[in-house]
């Protein structure tokens, strides 16, 4: 098949999900049913995207023109391909824990939640395959609008506040910020088409490249960075496989992989290498890892944990892209696959514990591992992926990121990689030692029980995953080269 | 694409040559014969047969003047400057195209809630203001002539008087907003008067081309200056400028619904586009006293509004004022478009006159379906409705994406260009301010939402969906706004060539040969 | 066709595999037949690098099999056959599990090539081996896991920027010798110098060797140390800097071990001390100083299993390894008894017994490089020893005063594995051949002549002597329940409460701030609802006169603007 | 139990070869053998030839006495240091420093295998 037919299928096969989520709201098996197996087909067609178009770049597939040169159009290249099997292969997974969970916790409102959930989806294939900056945005904000009814989804105060912080930090960056930022660049090139080497080298200079910088970084609300990462906490209210998929793996990859993009495809890492541009986005990054960190440890709240765990992680992509070096930029995108994978686990866990005991504290978890092997094992899995130890996938891009910044001659950046590590170990692990091999004087195992098989074969599925990664690591990167320039692209 | 092309001025020798004029005269037609045939089931079709017509003619004269040409129609075969002109170019053609469109979409909902909200007796009235409101807007935008913009201003603003007051069936507080409007729009129309009397006085002529072409090099005559001042700020009432909008969230507010949308869509357009045309075409953007107004007065009130008016906006707890105001707010858009005096300023205007016209019409209908089931707009009252009235509500999100400008809306493509035009200008600061303005329109539209789909329904209340009379146009509207959000070939090319056409002031009675395309760069 | 499998993945299909053999003794049999695999597919390999995978544009080498690496191949995946018999009663499939992941992972690091294979097998101890001290489930091993677990991943994680930083330097990963001197050796030096135990980070290892498992314990003694000197050995043979630093690390232990009261910590200070004699070792990086240090390595590994087994025998029949709480027990433990005074023996370097074989390989090697005062200070190091290793942990735990315990002797799997054990240091002591013989360097050194019997007797004794005398002049500073301060104070105490002050400060400051800034907003907010509410001043809708007054004033501002 | 623990016929059989350590008596011997055997090794300095890497060693008894004074310092200078360092057993935490519970399955715990 043709790749244009594939990309479209890949975006339709959510929305078709989605419209028979609306459609068929009274008939649930036959919902999710539907679901799966859109979702099975969409991963489909970007496998065979991947077949097709390998670690090469495909031709433009223009829909529409918008602007004087300007098109609604995607192009399939390695980045947003591995961005976009992130997303809908772990779709599928997520679903089948999504089931579990909402149907093991009673929500209510399936129809509107699993419609969303599916738009979000296809908006996050949209992001991956866009060609231009125009496409992205348009998808970014389609993800930022479909997934607030999932972050509003109990609809009582706490969701409300929490959804409005969601789509205040979200749209307002976008809004206020990138679309600054793009119109800008529109304005000084002519174009926003994802070119190798970027399009601003030779448009602009001196001062103007940091401040376009700045706008894109912090415009692009979704990659969390520091100080306007406040609605990834916030966003912890909605259900938890949201949480997972969602503000572990689509919406907030789909911001690190945008700041990717821009780095490598609007400004191009030579510009930057060379203006020393990213220098100060690189400070930022450092710090929003290490203060994002030491935040989590505060937090008793594991979702809460886990969220500024993410707003930490992120920080890392957005550093391999300051860092304006090519295996910074390649870690990046190795990032994007092994966080996904490791966050997902770790959410997924956390949302199993909740189903199983409804508990919410780390601090309640005392001894439910000796109950509940499965989840606590999944869950150290994924802890150790995310601090980036062998053998699991994360180790592999902490290396890119460290020679990366080796390469660039920071060691600012290899000094907040290697502290950020180690406060990962403080605040992850703590969660498996005390749930596995501390004993409880209140007995919180009684009564309790395993998660719903639901809730605990996709975690399982992940952490899997997340060592195959470490095996598929240097696969991965070897496909990634291209972004770069280098290899066979 | 622009200018350049030879202009079809000519006799009138075929049915189709008289567009330009059948254009106006269906409507007017049909307005009488609503009221005379006496049959008031006839009503409504005859009053659709002519917006379907006149949206005929629009569409056919827009495609005629696509390629930057225009058509000089003369009426009664009388040659100007002495006779009438009717003069359609892509400027007027668009905003034609646009009134008779959204009459001709507007019709079935326009039924629907006519017959809910007014009683049976005055219906062939309504429908008779109907027409002579669309008339008289459609006449202000197609006539060459200025003293004909008043009379048909007139036509439209006592038409409009009327139709508002229709409210008084639902709410007694529409006559007293109504007289209001009255008082307003009048003293509007009198400044306009004045101004097209100083500019007679200065050049002797009405015609609108012969006084661009007279008042040519005279940029420092007081008459002349004078004149710009009376008729922009007479203009400026009807257009709703920021001080002078206090008519415009009562009428809106207190009107029948489908009153509300056809002047929300429509009038408010068809005043901007008469400024467009004066401050362009008549007189001359070289003029230095042109350009400091809108550097000085008309930018300053636009901020003035997309702020005051968003706030206000905001913090309202009726969700058709809350619409009112946000057009205050989003005629602020267009002000500063027109404002920024270049290609892609004017080019926003244009698409936003548009855009923004079919996003309110949908958010407006949208409200007209609440009404029609809640009986109120206050939010208390339209609680959690998103669940029982799921087309409608989804119609009040699509409306309120594109309101704010999320991508994928036509409300995104106008406040792409106008920041490209800010951008280009190299006043990043204001387009810092455009983006900051949109975050309030975040704000007061995320509000609906809630209540729409996060409130608990409100005791008692047993809604269901809206009837298709009135889905249907809504959902016209709607996907409308998604659709040219994407295809921006008509909107964005046609405004593209109208404001190429203004800012070239190719307005005089030859026709241009070359036009300097856009001011701004 | 591959011909060779490296001997990491036998423990590792062996950890994959146990959870799933029914719990008992054909699963003990199991985990002690992993490192006889290991051992048997590593003996036969002849020299040479194997297993060279690329990764990312990296060469990475499985399997390096050289003098150096095979020795301590040799001795790890003994010291694990003993630690899984010495375990054979366990039934927790996590510690199995753990312990066969741990020894796996030493023994991976030690054969591989290159400084990412060295990083991942080097993070796996760290991860492994943390579930031993964890199994123990009790508050304070929790903890302890976690303070330990920290400062391994830190050694992991100043590795690998190491790695990557001499990468970038050099477009080399290769695990070799390398010089002191950029940024990237001095991290990868300090990498090794924390799982090391090098002075003032040293505090992990008396913090956690005796909170794990009794097993555990055994298990973690072998290991994660004498990797560190391998590695050190590996990369940085004869740096001078590392001679004071061993030097300082035989010493200051030696005074902590005097007034300690724990007995696994009494050990993990003399683990210490022993380290410090083999980093003087590397230190001094002559051939015979290498050879010392890998002879010293072999030997103490089982001498120190050796003893943590007997005083872990003590602890898993009475609870307790507080010298204060023991005493007495070589009346129902003799053979336990016996077991520790071997291994005391041992590490205090009695003739025939195995420390003495090799400990005089790296004096004399300090002797002969002419490092007077590093000598004298091993020379009391080695007295040191004896002190408070070769007499104080035996004293304490079976004679001294009789606490009054009657525990039963050692179970027979403890017993059998002590055994060996014991008979593999005194076979050693006795015939130190064969052990010569697996060096890296060729051996011309005879331990076993008159000077250095009688020289080494005289040490002891008179260590003996004075400890007697101090004894019974009751100078000698009695068992008492307490913790001494030590580097761990800095993290334990001074660090988090400097940090819970400046918390506490920062966090007031972002309250207030937020705080601040939240009622700014409200008052803003209120003003404007003020200003622009439905009941505002901007929002009412006037009367027609404003509307004319505005008039007025727009028309005045567009004439004078006109005007101008 | 009483009878376990008191009764010398039921301690293993080394362990009551060994009981004659219990006597305050035979451990001054032992000390006594400690000082004679101090006193040959000295002796020994006679019948050996040095091979000495300093000066120092050539000292007469040289290993002997600095052991001695060596380890007579320690064990005084490890007393000065207690006295600064010590803190109670729950100077961190609570249960920091804590035993296995005590004993986790009895002192008589026959079986392995549980």
């Amino acid at each position: 098949m043709d790749v244009a037919v594939l990309v479209f299928l890949a975006i339709l096969f959510p929305t078709l999900a989605s419209v028979t989520n609306m459609a068929y709201r009274n008939n649930p098996n036959l919902r999710d049913s539907v679901t799966f197996v859109c979702a099975i087909l969409a991963f489909a067609c970007i496998l065979g995207i991947l077949n097709i178009v390998g670690s090469g770049i495909s031709e433009e597939i223009v829909l529409t023109e918008v602007f004087e040169g300007l098109d609604i159009a995607f192009r399939v290249e390695p980045l947003g391909l591995l961005f976009a099997m992130v997303a809908s292969g772990l779709w599928g997974i997520t679903h089948v824990y999504a089931i579990g969970y909402m149907r093991g916790n009673n929500e209510k409102n399936h129809p509107r939640f699993f419609a969303c959930f599916s738009i979000a989806i296809a908006a996050a294939v949209g992001i991956a395959f866009s060609a231009n900056m125009l496409t992205l945005f348009l998808f970014y904000e389609l993800l930022t609008v479909s997934t607030y009814p999932l972050v509003a989804h109990k609809g009582n105060a706490k969701a409300v506040y929490g959804a409005r912080v969601y789509l205040a930090v979200l749209i307002g960056t976008s809004v206020a910020l990138l679309l600054t930022a793009v119109i800008w660049t529109y304005t000084l090139t002519g174009t926003l088409d994802f070119v190798q080497g970027g399009i601003l080298a030779g448009k602009v200079e001196g001062r103007i490249v940091p401040i376009l910088l700045g706008l894109y970084a912090f415009g692009i609300g979704k990659a969390a960075l520091m100080p306007f990462h406040k609605w990834l906490p916030s966003a912890m209210v909605a259900p938890t496989p949201v949480s997972a998929l969602l503000h572990a793996v689509a919406v907030v990859k789909a911001g690190v992989f945008t700041m990717l993009k821009v780095g490598v495809y609007i400004f191009g890492i030579e510009l930057l290498a060379d203006t020393g541009a990213s220098e100060w986005l690189m400070w930022v990054a450092a710090y929003s890892i290490i203060t994002a960190s030491i935040v989590a440890i505060m937090h008793d709240n594991l979702k809460r944990r886990l969220a500024y765990s993410t707003v930490s992680q992120l920080g890392y992509i957005t550093l391999g892209m300051a860092l304006a070096t090519k295996m910074g930029i390649l870690g990046g995108g190795l990032h994007i696959a092994m966080h996904a994978l490791g966050k997902i686990t770790l959410f997924m866990c956390a949302g199993a514990i909740y189903v199983a005991t409804r508990k919410t504290e780390i601090s309640q978890m005392t001894g439910l591992g000796q109950t509940m092997p499965v989840t606590f094992a999944a869950f150290g899995i994924g802890a150790l992926s995310i601090i980036g130890l062998p053998p699991l996938g994360g180790s592999w891009s902490k290396w890119a990121l460290i020679v990366g910044a080796a390469d660039a001659g920071q060691l600012i950046a290899i000094f907040a990689l290697m502290l950020s590590s180690i406060l990962n170990v403080a605040y992850l692990l703590p969660v498996v030692a005390k749930g596995a091999f501390l004993k409880s004087d209140d007995n919180p195992c009684k009564g309790v029980r395993e998660a719903p098989l639901f809730c605990c074969l996709p975690p399982a599925i992940t952490a899997v995953g997340c060592l195959a990664l470490f095996f598929w690591g240097g696969m991965l990167l070897d496909f990634l080269q291209p972004v770069v320039g280098d290899g066979h692209g | 694409m622009a200018g350049g092309t030879e202009a079809v001025a000519h006799q009138a020798l075929e049915m189709t040559d008289h567009l330009p004029v059948l254009q106006v005269l269906i409507p007017f037609i049909a307005a009488p014969l609503a009221v005379f045939l006496g049959v008031r089931s006839l009503a409504w079709p005859i009053a659709c047969a002519g917006a379907i017509a006149s949206l005929v003619c629009s569409v056919v004269l827009m495609l005629a003047t696509l390629d930057g040409s225009f058509i000089s129609y003369h009426l009664g075969g009388w040659a100007p400057p002495y006779g009438i002109e009717y003069r359609v170019d892509a400027a007027n053609a668009f905003v034609l195209l646009l009134i008779s469109a959204t009459a001709v979409v507007v019709m079935p909902f326009t039924k629907a809630s006519v017959d809910a909200e007014i009683p049976k007796k005055d219906h062939t009235l309504f429908y008779a203001c109907f027409m002579l409101c669309i008339t008289g807007l459609l006449g202000v935008v197609v006539t060459g002539d200025a003293f004909n913009v008043f009379v048909f201003l007139e036509i439209s603003s006592l038409s409009a008087y009327v139709l508002v007051s229709q409210g008084s069936h639902r709410d007694r507080r529409a006559l007293t907003v109504a007289y209001d409007y009255l008082l307003m729009g009048t003293i509007g129309a009198t400044f306009f008067v004045i101004g097209i009397g100083f500019l007679y006085m200065a050049t002797g002529t009405l015609n609108m081309a012969d006084i661009a072409d007279r008042i040519a090099g005279q940029g420092d005559n007081r008459t002349i200056q004078a004149a710009f001042a009376f008729i922009l700020v007479g203009m400026g009432l009807k257009v709703a400028i920021y001080p002078l909008h206090l008519w415009l969230p009562g009428a809106y507010n207190y009107a029948p619904s489908a009153v509300t949308v056809l002047l929300a869509a429509t009038a408010t357009k068809a005043a901007i586009y008469v400024v467009l045309r004066f401050t362009f075409s008549v007189f001359q953007p070289e003029f230095t006293f042109d350009t400091n107004v809108l550097y000085w007065i008309i930018i300053p009130f636009a901020l003035l509004a997309m702020f005051a008016a968003s706030l206000i906006a905001v913090f309202q707890t009726n969700f058709k004022r809350m619409l009112a105001y946000s057009s205050i707010a989003q005629i602020g858009y267009m002000l500063l478009g027109i404002g920024f005096f270049n290609l892609s300023g004017l080019t926003a205007t244009m698409v936003h006159l548009f855009n923004h016209s079919i996003t309110k019409a949908a958010l407006f209908m949208a409200v007209g379906a609440l009404v029609l089931r809640s009986g109120s707009t206050f939010y208390d009252r339209i609680r959690g409705m998103g669940k029982s009235m799921p087309l409608t509500s989804a119609v009040v999100v699509i409306g309120g994406l594109s309101l704010i400008g999320i991508p994928g809306t036509a409300g995104f493509v106008s406040k792409w260009m106008l920041v490209q035009a800010a951008f280009e200008l190299g006043w990043w600061w204001m387009a810092l301010l455009i983006v900051a303005s949109s975050l309030l329109a975040v704000i007061y539209v995320w509000r609906v939402l809630e209540v729409l789909y996060l409130g608990d329904t409100a005791e008692g209340a047993q809604h269901k969906e809206a009837p298709m009379m009135m889905a249907g146009p809504m959902w016209v509207a709607a996907l409308a706004c998604i659709w040219f959000g994407f295809d921006t070939s008509l909107t964005l090319e046609a405004s593209r060539v109208a404001a190429n056409g203004l800012l070239s002031g190719n307005a005089g009675m030859a026709p241009v040969p070359t036009t300097a395309a856009g001011g701004g760069h | 066709m591959i011909d060779f499998i490296p001997p990491f993945l036998a423990y590792i299909a062996g950890a994959l595999l146990i959870p799933f053999l029914p719990k008992g003794h054909g699963r003990s049999a199991a985990l002690c037949i992993v490192p006889v695999v290991g051992a048997a597919l590593m003996w036969p390999l002849p020299m040479g690098s194997y297993g060279q995978i690329g990764v990312m544009g990296l060469e990475l080498t499985l399997l390096r099999i050289d003098k150096l690496s095979i020795i301590f191949g040799v001795i790890f995946s003994l010291a694990a056959f003993l630690a899984m018999l010495y375990a054979w009663h366990i039934r927790d499939t996590i510690q199995q599990s753990a312990a066969l992941l741990y020894s796996g992972s030493a023994i991976g690091a030690v054969f591989c090539g290159d400084l990412i294979s060295l990083f991942f097998f080097w993070e796996g101890t760290a991860i492994a081996s943390v579930f031993l001290i964890w199994a123990r489930g009790t508050t304070g091993a929790y903890f302890t896991g976690m303070r330990y677990l920290v400062v391994q991943v830190a050694s992991g994680v100043i590795l690998i920027a190491g790695a990557g930083l001499f990468y970038t330097e050099t477009g080399s990963i290769t695990f070799d010798r390398m010089q002191l001197g950029s940024l990237a050796t001095w991290l990868i030096f300090l990498a090794f110098g924390i799982k090391c135990a090098f002075p003032l980070l040293h505090n992990w290892l008396q913090d956690a060797y005796p909170a794990a498992t009794v097993t555990g314990t055994v298990v973690l003694s072998a290991f994660t140390t004498k990797l560190a000197v391998y590695a050190l050995a590996r990369s940085f043979p004869g740096t001078e800097l590392l001679i004071y630093i061993g030097a300082i690390m035989t010493l200051f232990p030696i005074f902590y071990a005097v007034i300690e009261n724990d007995l696994r910590r009494v050990l993990a200070y003399s683990l210490n001390n022993q380290l410090g004699f083999m980093v003087v070792g590397v230190g001094i990086g002559t051939e015979l100083a290498l050879n010392g240090t890998a002879a010293h390595a072999f030997a103490h590994i089982l001498y120190k299993a050796l003893l943590f087994m007997s005083v872990g025998a003590v602890l898993f029949r009475t609870g307790t390894a507080k010298g204060s709480e023991l005493g007495g027990l070589y009346k129902t433990m003799p053979l336990t008894m016996i077991f520790c005074l071997v291994g005391a023996a041992s590490i205090s370097a009695f003739p025939l017994f195995s420390g003495f074989v090799s400990k005089a390989l790296i004096l004399s090697a300090a002797g002969k490089a002419e490092y007077h005062i590093v000598w004298a200070i091993l020379l009391f190091a080695s007295a040191g020893v004896f002190h408070h290793s070769g007499i104080k942990i035996p004293y304490f735990a079976f004679f001294a005063h009789d606490s009054g315990l009657r525990p039963k002797e050692a179970p027979w799997n403890m017993l059998l594995a002590m055994g060996l054990t014991a008979f593999v240091c005194i076979a050693i002591g006795c015939y130190p051949h064969p052990l010569y013989a697996l060096l890296p360097y060729e051996v011309k050194y005879d331990p076993y002549t008159a000077t250095h019997v009688i020289n080494q007797l005289q040490l002891l004794m008179f260590s003996a002597l004075a400890f007697t005398v101090l004894m019974r002049a009751g100078l000698y500073p009695p068992e008492l329940k307490s913790v001494n301060l030590d580097t761990d104070w800095l993290y334990r105490r001074a660090g988090p409460a400097v940090f819970a002050r400046v918390a506490q400060a920062v966090s007031g400051g972002w309250g207030g701030t937020t705080d601040f800034v939240r009622r700014c907003c409200d008052v803003m907010v209120a003003i404007l609802y003020r200003a622009h509410g439905p009941d505002g001043r901007i929002a009412r809708v006037r009367p027609t006169g404003a509307m004319v007054i505005w008039i007025a004033i727009l028309l005045l501002a567009v004439m004078l603007v006109s005007f101008m | 139990m009483a009878d376990h623990k008191t009764d010398p016929a039921k301690l293993p059989w080394l362990g009551r070869k060994l009981l004659f350590l219990d006597r305050p008596k035979n451990i001054t011997l032992v000390v006594y053998a400690i000082y004679a055997l101090c006193a040959l090794l000295l002796l020994m300095e006679f019948v050996y030839t040095k091979h000495p890497y300093f000066g120092l060693e050539k000292i007469f008894g040289f290993y002997g006495w600095y052991g001695f004074v060596m380890c007579a310092l320690l064990v005084i200078c490890a007393r000065a240091m207690r006295v600064v360092l010590i803190r109670s057993e729950s100077y961190y935490a609570p249960g920091d420093v804590e035993s296995e519970p005590y004993p986790e399955d009895g002192l008589d715990r026959s079986t392995i295998d549980d």
